[in-house]
C-alpha cells in the first residue's frame, strides 16, 4: 500500500506545493514500541488530511520521520535533524524526557511542537513553542487515587520505577492525593530501570497484606508484574496509568490481566467516526496491522496522536501562515471542539491541553471495559 | 657492622610459594666491584633470590642489605621494585622483558624518568624542558658508547637476538645502578656471542664501577670472568668460592655439571 | 516471616539459577579463548525468541530442543564470522568484535520484532504453581537451581573426565602447543561455544517463562550481571561461575526485598570490587602469578 | 628534514584555519546549520572522551571502563551549577532544592575546572582499591564502579542536590559552537603533550610490560594512579560538556552502553592513536547521522524515478524501516573491527607525511594503472 | 623420509627463511645449526604447519604436507617438542602424556610404560602439576609427550636452553635413545658442540639459507663452523 514518506533532500518547507510536518518519536530503544503505535495514528491523520490550504493555496503534507532513539542525546540531534529539513512544525513523541531534551531546539528555532503523550509538566514549562495533547501526571494520579478511595481501598502498595518521570510523577501525585482522600500508602515499592525480576518486592507486597496496587508503570513491565504477582499468589487490585491501556496487556497476561484497572486519554467508542475510520485504515494494510500488534484495538496514544497532528493542521490554517511565531500564536488562541478524536481542545497559558476528565477502563474476561468517567475540578 | 666493601648482603634468605620452598636460608654476600655468578640445577631458585632482591617477591624469611640499608626483609613490605632501582640496583630478566613496540631510543629514555626532576604538571606543559634535554643527551651519549646509536630508531623488537640482550643491559645501566643483576644474559646465545659477551660484561663493570650479580648456565661464561661463585640446589646453598674451587667440587659436579665424562660423552 | 523469608529465598534461588546457567558460558568462553563474549546476553535473548516462533509452530517438547539448537547454531555461525578471524588479532579487537555483534544481534531483533516486548509463550508444564500455605512456587521456580546443579555437575564431569574435556583445557592453556598434539582447536572452540550456548538456552527458557516477555534489549541487563556471576565465581571456572550466579541472584532479591532497589545492581558491583580486592581472581579462579 | 617540518608547520596552520573558516559559516548562519552544528558539538565531545579513554586504556594498558560514570559525576556537576536560579524550583519540583545550593549559580568554564577536580578526586580514591586489579578484573570492577556511581546520583536521598534520577533539565547551551570546540580543544592537547612527555613513555612502559617497568624506577601504582585520575577528570569535563550539549543530565544517560560506544570509537580510531579516537568519534557520530535516511520506508518510485506509474513503483522497499539504520551500522561497525583489527590509523597518530606518502602511493597506483591500461 | 625443498618463509615484510632444501633420511638424527634469528625455529613450525610457508614444498614419505593443517600433519607422523617446552601446566604429568596419545585410540597403558622406562623420573611425578616441574623434568615430559603420539619423524626445538649442564647432558642421552628406539630425529640446537656431537647429518643455517652441510664430523672440523658455533674455547 502507498504509505506517506518525505524525501530528505528538499530543504526548503515550502518548496513547491508541499510543506513538510516533523514526526519525533522513537522507533527504537525502549519506548520503540509506543513509538511505533503514534507513528500510526499520524500516518492515518494524514491519510485524513493531506493537505493544509494557506493564503488560498494548498499545499500537501510531507511528514518527516525522525527517530529519537527514545535516548535524550539521539534526541538533540533527530530534533537538528528535523529542524534542518526545515519543518513547519512537530507532532511528538512518546515519553518525556527526549521531548524535554528536544524542547529547548525547537523553542530556539521557533518551531512550534505538539506533545502527544508525553506527560511530564516540564516539556511545556517555560517552553512557549511546546503543546500539549494529553492530560498531565498529576493529574492522572488524582484521578487514580480517586477511584482508589471510592473503590473501597484504603490501603495500597504502589509500585515506582525510578528514573521514570511519569511514574514517579504519577506515584507521587496519588500518594497525595489519596492521603488527603484519607486512605494510607501502607508499602511503597521501587525498582529500576529494565528490571524484569519483581518477585523480591511482589513477595513484600504480598507480605503487607493490601488489597490493591498502584503501578502506574512503563507498559514494558505490566506483564511481567501480572504475571509474577500471578505465579507468587498475589491477588489485588492492579491500578495503573494510561501506559497499561493496551489489548497487548491482555495478549500478554491472559487470565492474569483480568481486573487491571487503568485510565486512558481515550477509550474506543469516545468518538465512533475516528474509530471507524481508523480501524478501515488500519485493517486495509497488514503491515499496519501488524505494526499495531496484529489487532484493530484503539488506544489513548492512538487518539492524542491523531488530535496532535490534526491541531497542528488547524493551527497552520488558523494563522494563515506557515512562519513559527504566527502558528504558535494560533496554537495558543486556539479553541475547537471539531474534528478531534477526544473532544475539544484549548491550551492553558503553560501551553497543555485543558483536559479535566479522563476514562477509567477496566478488564474484564480478557476485554477492555470502560467503567468510568472520572472529573477533577482544577 | 656492614663491611664497607660490601654491597649486598643476603642473611638467611628464605622464599615460599605453598609447599615450594624455592629459596631455603640461603646467605651470600657480594662486595663492591666483584662479580659474583650464581648458578645451580633449574629450579634451583636462582631467579627466585634475584627477585627477593629487587624487590618482585617479598621474603618470607631472612634479608637483604644494600649498602647498609634494608631493602627487603619477612616484615617490611615497603620497598617496591621501582624503590630498589632508584637506590641503585638494575637488573635484567631471563626472558628478554624489552618494550618491544618502542625505539630503541625509547626503551633507553625511559630509565631516566626515575631521576629526572619534574611532576606531571611541568612535564605536561613542558616547564621542565632542561631536565628533559638532559635526559636525552644522556641516553644518546649511553647508546654511543653501547654501540647501539645506529639501532635508535629501530623497533627494540625487531632488534638481533644478541642485540636484544645487549640494549637489556644498556637500558639497566641508564637507571644508574650501583650493582647490575643480569638474569642468563647468555641464554640462547651461540658460543661465539657468549664470548663477546663476557668481553662486554668486564668492560662495563670497569666503565661505571659496577657491582655484577650473575645468573648462567653457560660454564665458560661463569668461570671465565666470576670472581666468586655460589652454587645453589633446592634453595640451599651447597658451594661457594673461587671458580676453580667450585668446579670442582664434588657436590656441584653431581647436582650441576655432571662429570668430565658425560660431559665428553 | 518465615514464610516471607522463605519465599524470597526461593525467588533468589530461581533467578540465581537462571544466572548461573549463563554464567557458565561466560566463564567457557572466557576460559578457552580468554575473551569475554559481551554477545552472551544476546544470544540469550534471542534464545527468547526463538522459542516465541517454535513455540507458535511446535508442541513444546519439539519446540525446547529446538529452540536450544538454534541458539547453538547462532552462536557457532557468531563465533565462525566474528571471533575465528580474529584469532591472531590483538585482544582488544576480539572484544570489540564482541561488542559489535551485541549491538547487532539488539538492533537486528529490533528491526526484525520491533521494540515492543512480546510476549513469551507459556509452557503449562513449567508454569504450574504450587501452594504450601502461605507460599507460592511455580514448577520452573524450583526446576531452575535443581536443573543448574545437575548440569553443572555433568559438566564438570566432562571437562574434567573425558577426552575432550582434557583437549579443552589444553587449548585453554596453550593453544599452538594443543595443534601440534594433534588437536583440531577450532572444532574443539566451536565445541565450547556449542555448550556455552545450549546453557544460555536452557538459561533463557527458565528466566523467561518466569518473565513473560522478551524485548530486544532483554539480554543486557541479565548478561551483564551474569558475567559479573562469573567474575566473581573466578572466570574460568564452572564451579565459581555456579556459586556467582547464585549469590548475585540472592543478593538482588535481597537488596531490593530490603526496599533498597536502587541499589541492587551498585550492590553486586560492590560486592564484585570488594571480592576482587580481597582476591583479585575471583572466589575460585586460579591465581594468576606472574613468573618473572 | 627541515623543509618536511616546515612544510608540515604551514600545512597545520592552514588546516586549523580552514576549521576555524567553516565554523565560522557555521556558526554565520546557526539556524539554517544547526543540525551540522550539533553533530560536530557531540563530536567534539564524545572526541574529548575518546581521547581520555584511550589515555588509560590505548597507552597504559589498563583496561579502565569507568568512563560512563564519571561522564555521569561531571554532567551532574554542571547541571546543578549551571542552570538558571529562577528555573530551579520548577525543575526540583518533587525534592525542591537544597538550600545552600540553590543560589549557587558558577560560569560554565568554572564548572567544568570543578568537574575535572571532583572527578580527579574520585579517581585518587577508587583507583587505590582498583587499579591492583588486572585486565579483565579491571574492567569489570570500573564499570561496577561506573554503575554504582549511576545508582548514587540516582538515589532518591540526595534528591535535594541531583534531582536523583529525574535528572536536571533546561542547562544554559553553549553560546557558540566555538565554545564547545575550543574547550573540546583545549582538553585534547593537554593530553597530548601530557601523553608527549616523560610521564606518558612511563604509561607506555607500563602499558607494554608493567614488570620491566618497574624495573626501570617506574613506580607502577602512582603511574597508573596519574593515568586513570587523568582521564577520570578529562571524562568528567566531557560529561560535563554533554550536559551542556542535552541541556540536561540523567543518569540513564551514562550506561554501560555509552561506555562501549566510547570504547567502540577508541578502537575503530586506533587503540594508542589520539588523532585515531578523534577520527573514530565523528565517524561513529557522524555516520550514525547520515545512516538516517535508511530508517524510512521508500516506495520503489522514490529511488529510482520513472517507474512510478507502474505497480511496482508504489511498493515500499521491504527493507527499510524502523531500526535499519542500526542493523547497518553495526554490520559497518563489525566489517571494519574484521578487516582492519588494529584501527582505522593501526594504532599510529595520522601526521602529515603519512598522509602524503599515502597520497602519493595512492597516485602512484593510479597512474600505473592508466598506464598499463594504455599499453 | 622428509624432504624439504625451496623453502621460504616471510613475516610481513621480513624473509625469515629463504629458499631452503634439505632431507632427513629415515632413521638419522639430523641437525639444524645456526646463529640466533637464522630461521631454524621458523622451519620447523612451518614444516608442522603452525606456521604458513610462502612457497616450497615439504613432503613425507612421498607425500605433499604443504597446506595442511596442523593436526593432519600430526597425523601424518610428525611431532614437534616446541622451543621452550610448553608443557600444559595445569595437568598433571599422567594427562601430559595423555594429551600426546590424543590422536590415538586404543589403549595407552603400554606406551606410558615405555615413555616411564625412557624417563623413571615422569613415573616417580606422575601425579605432579607439570607446572611445578623443573626445567629439565618439563623438558623431558615435552619429548615423552611427543613420544606418546607414535612418531615417525620427532623435530626438537633448541630442547638444551636454559637447563642446567648436567640436565643438558641427560637429553642429549635421550634424543640417542629415542632415535635407537628407530625415530627419525630432526634436531635444531643453539648448542652446536654436542648436536653435531650426536647428529649423523647436519645443516648449517644463515640468514634464512643453508651455508654449510655435512655429516656431524665433518662440520665439528669444519673451520667457519668451528669459529663462528663452537666458540673459542671448544
Ligand atoms: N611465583 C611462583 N609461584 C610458585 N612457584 C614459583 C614461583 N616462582 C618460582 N617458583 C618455583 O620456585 C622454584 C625456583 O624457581 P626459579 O625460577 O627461581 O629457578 P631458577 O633457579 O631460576 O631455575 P632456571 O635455571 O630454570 O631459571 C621452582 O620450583 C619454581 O617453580
Ligand atoms: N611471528 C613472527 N613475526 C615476525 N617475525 C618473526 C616471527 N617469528 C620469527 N620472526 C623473525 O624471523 C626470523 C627467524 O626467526 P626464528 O625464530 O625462526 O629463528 P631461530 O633460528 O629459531 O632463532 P633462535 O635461535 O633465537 O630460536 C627472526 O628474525 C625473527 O625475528
Ligand atoms: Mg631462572
Ligand atoms: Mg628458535
Amino acid at each position: 500500500g502507498a504509505s506517506s514518506s518525505s524525501s530528505s533532500t528538499g530543504s526548503d518547507a515550502a518548496s513547491g506545493d508541499t510543506i513538510k510536518i516533523g514526526i519525533f518519536e522513537p522507533k527504537t530503544g525502549e519506548n520503540g514500541g509506543g513509538g511505533a503505535q503514534e507513528e500510526l495514528a499520524i500516518e492515518y491523520a494524514n491519510y485524513v488530511r493531506p493537505t493544509v490550504t494557506v493564503g488560498g493555496k494548498e499545499y500537501k503534507i510531507q511528514l518527516d520521520w525522525q527517530d529519537n532513539q527514545s535516548d535524550k542525546t539521539v534526541a538533540v540531534t533527530a530534533a537538528q535533524k528535523l529542524i534542518a529539513d526545515g519543518v513547519v512544525g512537530v507532532v511528538g513523541g512518546y515519553g518525556s524526557g527526549v521531548c524535554i531534551a528536544a524542547g529547548s531546539y525547537y523553542s530556539n528555532a521557533k518551531i512550534p511542537a505538539i506533545g502527544t503523550s508525553c506527560t511530564n509538566a516540564n516539556v511545556t514549562l517555560g517552553n512557549d513553542y511546546y503543546f500539549r495533547a494529553c492530560y498531565l501526571d498529576p493529574f492522572q494520579g488524582e484521578v487514580m487515587a480517586n477511584w482508589a478511595y471510592s473503590n473501597g481501598f484504603t490501603e495500597v502498595a504502589t509500585i515506582d520505577n525510578i528514573g521514570n518521570e511519569y511514574t514517579s510523577g504519577l506515584v507521587k501525585t496519588f500518594t497525595d492525593s489519596f492521603t488527603v482522600l484519607g486512605g494510607t500508602v501502607v508499602d511503597s515499592e521501587t525498582f529500576q530501570t529494565n528490571e524484569s525480576d519483581f518477585k523480591a518486592i511482589l513477595t513484600n507486597i504480598k507480605n503487607s497484606g493490601v488489597k490493591a496496587v498502584f503501578a502506574p508503570t512503563d507498559y514494558l513491565y505490566a506483564p511481567l508484574l501480572l504475571n509474577q504477582a500471578h505465579d507468587l499468589g498475589l491477588d489485588v487490585q492492579w491500578i495503573a496509568g494510561d501506559t497499561w491501556y493496551s489489548n497487548v496487556l491482555i495478549q500478554d497476561a491472559g487470565d492474569n490481566a483480568n481486573g487491571v484497572v487503568a485510565d486512558t486519554f481515550y477509550s474506543e467508542g469516545g468518538n465512533p467516526e475516528f474509530d471507524a475510520g481508523f480501524k478501515e485504515w488500519l485493517n486495509a494494510d497488514a503491515s499496519r496491522k501488524a505494526t499495531n500488534l496484529d489487532t484493530d484495538a484503539i488506544v489513548g496514544n492512538h487518539a492524542v496522536s491523531y488530535d496532535a497532528y490534526m491541531l497542528l493542521c488547524d493551527a497552520i490554517e488558523a494563522a494563515d501562515s506557515l512562519e513559527g511565531p504566527a502558528i504558535r500564536d494560533a496554537l495558543a488562541a486556539l479553541d475547537e471542539s471539531e474534528g478531534y478524536a477526544c473532544g475539544p481542545y484549548k491550551f492553558d497559558a503553560n501551553g497543555d491541553a485543558i483536559k479535566n476528565t479522563s476514562y477509567i477502563c477496566q478488564i474484564t474476561s480478557g476485554e477492555w471495559t470502560y467503567q468510568s468517567t472520572e472529573t477533577v475540578q482544577k | 657492622m656492614a663491611d664497607k666493601n660490601v654491597v649486598l648482603n643476603i642473611e638467611h634468605l628464605t622464599m615460599q610459594f605453598g609447599g615450594v620452598i624455592a629459596v631455603n636460608d640461603f646467605s651470600a654476600q657480594v662486595k663492591e666491584g666483584e662479580i659474583v655468578a650464581l648458578i645451580g640445577p633449574n629450579g634451583a631458585g636462582k631467579t627466585t633470590a634475584f627477585n627477593c632482591i629487587t624487590g618482585v617477591y617479598h621474603p618470607t624469611n631472612g634479608k637483604v642489605d644494600f649498602c647498609g640499608e634494608t631493602i627487603a626483609n619477612s616484615f617490611k613490605i615497603s620497598h617496591t621494585p621501582d624503590e630498589i632501582t632508584k637506590l641503585g640496583i638494575a637488573r635484567t630478566f631471563q626472558n628478554i622483558r624489552l618494550f618491544p613496540k618502542q625505539s630503541v631510543f625509547d626503551n633507553v629514555l625511559i630509565a631516566k624518568h626515575m631521576r629526572a626532576k619534574q611532576n606531571p604538571f611541568t612535564a605536561t606543559f613542558r616547564l621542565n624542558k632542561s631536565e628533559e634535554q638532559r635526559s636525552r643527551e644522556e641516553t644518546w651519549q649511553l647508546l654511543k658508547e653501547q654501540g647501539l646509536d645506529k639501532y635508535a630508531d629501530w623497533e627494540a623488537g625487531s632488534l638481533p637476538y644478541g642485540m636484544q640482550r645487549r640494549l637489556e643491559i644498556a637500558r639497566a645501566l641508564a637507571t644508574g645502578p650501583k650493582l647490575l643483576c643480569l638474569d642468563e644474559p647468555a641464554a640462547g646465545m651461540n658460543p661465539q656471542e657468549t664470548d663477546e659477551l663476557a668481553e662486554f660484561i668486564c668492560q662495563i663493570r670497569d666503565k661505571y664501577n659496577l657491582t655484577v650479580l650473575l645468573i648462567e648456565h653457560h660454564m665458560n661464561l661463569v668461570m671465565g670472568i666470576s670472581d666468586h661463585i655460589y652454587c645453589i640446589d633446592f634453595g640451599k646453598m651447597i658451594a661457594q668460592g673461587k671458580p676453580e674451587a667450585v668446579a670442582s667440587d664434588p657436590k656441584v659436579i653431581e647436582a650441576y655439571l655432571g662429570t668430565q665424562e658425560e660431559r665428553d660423552a | 516471616m518465615i514464610s516471607y523469608l522463605l519465599q524470597q529465598l526461593l525467588n533468589g534461588l530461581s533467578l540465581g539459577g537462571a544466572y548461573a546457567l549463563i554464567a557458565i558460558g561466560y566463564t567457557m568462553v572466557y576460559g578457552i579463548l580468554r575473551m569475554i563474549n559481551f554477545a552472551h546476553g544476546d544470544e540469550f535473548m534471542m534464545a527468547g525468541y526463538f522459542m516465541i516462533f517454535s513455540l507458535a509452530v511446535f508442541p513444546w517438547y519439539f519446540a525446547i530442543p529446538f529452540v536450544i539448537l538454534c541458539t547453538i547454531v547462532l552462536g557457532v555461525v557468531i563465533e565462525r564470522i566474528a571471533y575465528k578471524p580474529l584469532r591472531s588479532a590483538p585482544r582488544m579487537s576480539v572484544m570489540i568484535s564482541a561488542i559489535g555483534i551485541s549491538y547487532l544481534l539488539q538492533n537486528l531483533a529490533n528491526y526484525l520484532f520491533t521494540a515492543m516486548p512480546q510476549s513469551y509463550p507459556q509452557i503449562d508444564i513449567l508454569k504450574h504453581v504450587y501452594t504450601f500455605g502461605n507460599i507460592s512456587v511455580s514448577r520452573v521456580t524450583i526446576i531452575a537451581p535443581v536443573l543448574t546443579i545437575v548440569l553443572t555437575f555433568l559438566l564438570i564431569m566432562l571437562v574434567n573426565h573425558t577426552k575432550l574435556g582434557m583437549a579443552m583445557r589444553a587449548c585453554s592453556k596453550d593453544q599452538e602447543t594443543a595443534r601440534i598434539m594433534g588437536i583440531k582447536v577450532d572444532n574443539i572452540i566451536t565445541t565450547t561455544f556449542v555448550i556455552g550456548c545450549g546453557l544460555a538456552a536452557v538459561g533463557s527458557i527458565l528466566y523467561f517463562t518466569d518473565r513473560n516477555t522478551v524485548q530486544p534489549y532483554s539480554g543486557s541487563l541479565p548478561g551483564l550481571k551474569c558475567f559479573v556471576a562469573a567474575v566473581i565465581g573466578g572466570i574460568g571456572n564452572i564451579q565459581g561461575a555456579v556459586i556467582g550466579g547464585f549469590i548475585v541472584g540472592i543478593c538482588q532479591i535481597v537488596i531490593t526485598a530490603m526496599g533498597y532497589s536502587v541499589f541492587s545492581d551498585a550492590f553486586t558491583f560492590a560486592l564484585l570490587v570488594l571480592i576482587l580486592i580481597f582476591r583479585p581472581s575471583g572466589l575460585f579462579g586460579e591465581k594468576a602469578v606472574q613468573k618473572v | 628534514m627541515k623543509v618536511k617540518e616546515k612544510r608540515n608547520l604551514i600545512l597545520s596552520i592552514v588546516a586549523v584555519l580552514l576549521c576555524c573558516l567553516y565554523l565560522f559559516i557555521l556558526e554565520s548562519d546557526s539556524v539554517v546549520h544547526s543540525y551540522a552544528i550539533t553533530i560536530i558539538e557531540r563530536s567534539c565531545i564524545y572526541a574529548v572522551a575518546a581521547v581520555s579513554m584511550n589515555l588509560i586504556i590505548g597507552f597504559t594498558g589498563q583496561f579502565s571502563l569507568g568512563t560512563a560514570g564519571f561522564m555521569c559525576i561531571g554532567a551532574y556537576i554542571t547541571g546543578v551549577l549551571t542552570i538558571p536560579v529562577e528555573m530551579r524550583d520548577q525543575i526540583f519540583y518533587l525534592y525542591g532544592m537544597a538550600s545552600w545550593l540553590h543560589d549557587i549559580k558558577l560560569p560554565l568554564i568554572v564548572t567544568l575546572i570543578l568537574c575535572a577536580v571532583v572527578c580527579a578526586g574520585i579517581a585518587a580514591l577508587i583507583g587505590w582499591p582498583v587499579l591492583r586489579l588486572k585486565s579483565d578484573y579491571l574492567a569489570i570492577a570500573t564499570l561496577g564502579f561506573s554503575e554504582i556511581i549511576r545508582a548514587i546520583f540516582g538515589w532518591d536521598g540526595l534528591g535535594k542536590i541531583t534531582n536523583a534520577s529525574y535528572g536536571v533539565s533546561n542547562i544554559p547551551e553553549f553560546k557558540s559552537i566555538f565554545e564547545c570546540v575550543i574547550i573540546s580543544a583545549v582538553c585534547i592537547v593537554i593530553m597530548i603533550l601530557l601523553v608527549n612527555s616523560s610521564y606518558g613513555r612511563a604509561f607506555k612502559a607500563i602499558r607494554d610490560d608493567d614488570v620491566a617497568a618497574e624495573a626501570m624506577g617506574i613506580n607502577l601504582f602512582r603511574t597508573k594512579q596519574l593515568s586513570f585520575v587523568v582521564t577520570s577528570a578529562f571524562a568528567g569535563v566531557a560529561g560535563g560538556l554533554l550536559a551542556v550539549y542535552m541541556r540536561s543530565a540523567v543518569t540513564s544517560t551514562f550506561t554501560v552502553a555509552l561506555t562501549y560506544n566510547i570504547l567502540l570509537m577508541v578502537v575503530l580510531g586506533g587503540i594508542g592513536s589520539i588523532s585515531g579516537s578523534i577520527l573514530g568519534a565523528f565517524i561513529v557520530t557522524g555516520s550514525q547521522e547520515w545512516l538516517r535516511f535508511l530508517d524510512r520506508e521508500y516506495t520503489w518510485s522514490e529511488l529510482i524515478p520513472g517507474i512510478g506509474n507502474t505497480g511496482f513503483g508504489a511498493m515500499n522497499v521491504p527493507l527499510l524501516r524502523n531500526g535499519f539504520r542500526m542493523v547497518v551500522f553495526s554490520l559497518l561497525l563489525m566489517l571494519v573491527v574484521l578487516f582492519w583489527n588494529h584501527g582505522l590509523t593501526g594504532s599510529k597518530e595520522i601526521t602529515w607525511d603519512r598522509l602524503i606518502n599515502g597520497a602519493k602511493k595512492l597516485m602512484r597506483s593510479k597512474k600505473e594503472k592508466a598506464v598499463s591500461e594504455a599499453e | 623420509m622428509l624432504e624439504i625443498k625451496g623453502l621460504s618463509i616471510n613475516y610481513g615484510g621480513i624473509e625469515a627463511v629463504r629458499d631452503i632444501s634439505f632431507v632427513v633420511p629415515s632413521g638419522q638424527i639430523v641437525t639444524l645449526v645456526g646463529a640466533n634469528g637464522a630461521g631454524k625455529s621458523s622451519t620447523l613450525r612451518s614444516i608442522i604447519g603452525l606456521v604458513k610457508a610462502k612457497s616450497g614444498s615439504i613432503k613425507l614419505a612421498g607425500k605433499e604436507l604443504m597446506g595442511s593443517s596442523t593436526d593432519e600433519i600430526v597425523r601424518n607422523g610428525i611431532t614437534l617438542v616446541p622451543e621452550g617446552r610448553h608443557v600444559f601446566p595445569d595437568q598433571t604429568v599422567l594427562e601430559n602424556l595423555k594429551i600426546g596419545a590424543y590422536l590415538r585410540k586404543g589403549n595407552l597403558d603400554e606406551d606410558i610404560e615405555k615413555v616411564y622406562s625412557i624417563f623413571p623420573r615422569l613415573k616417580e611425578r606422575s601425579w605432579q602439576a607439570a607446572g611445578t616441574l623443573s626445567g629439565g623434568e618439563q623438558q623431558m615430559l615435552a619429548v615423552g609427550r611427543a613420544l606418546m603420539a607414535n612418531p615417525k619423524l620427532i623435530m626438537m626445538d633448541e630442547p638444551s636452553l636454559g637447563l642446567a649442564p648436567i640436565i643438558v647432558n641427560e637429553i642429549f642421552e635421550i634424543i640417542k635413545r629415542v632415535n635407537e628406539v628407530g625415530t627419525t630425529v630432526l634436531l635444531v640446537e643453539q648448542n652446536a658442540n654436542m648436536a653435531l656431537h650426536v647428529a649423523d647429518k647436519a645443516y648449517v643455517i644463515e640468514n634464512g639459507r643453508i651455508t654449510i652441510e655435512g655429516t656431524g664430523k665433518e662440520l665439528l672440523k669444519d673451520e667457519r663452523v668451528k669459529k663462528a658455533y663452537l666458540g673459542t674455547t671448544a
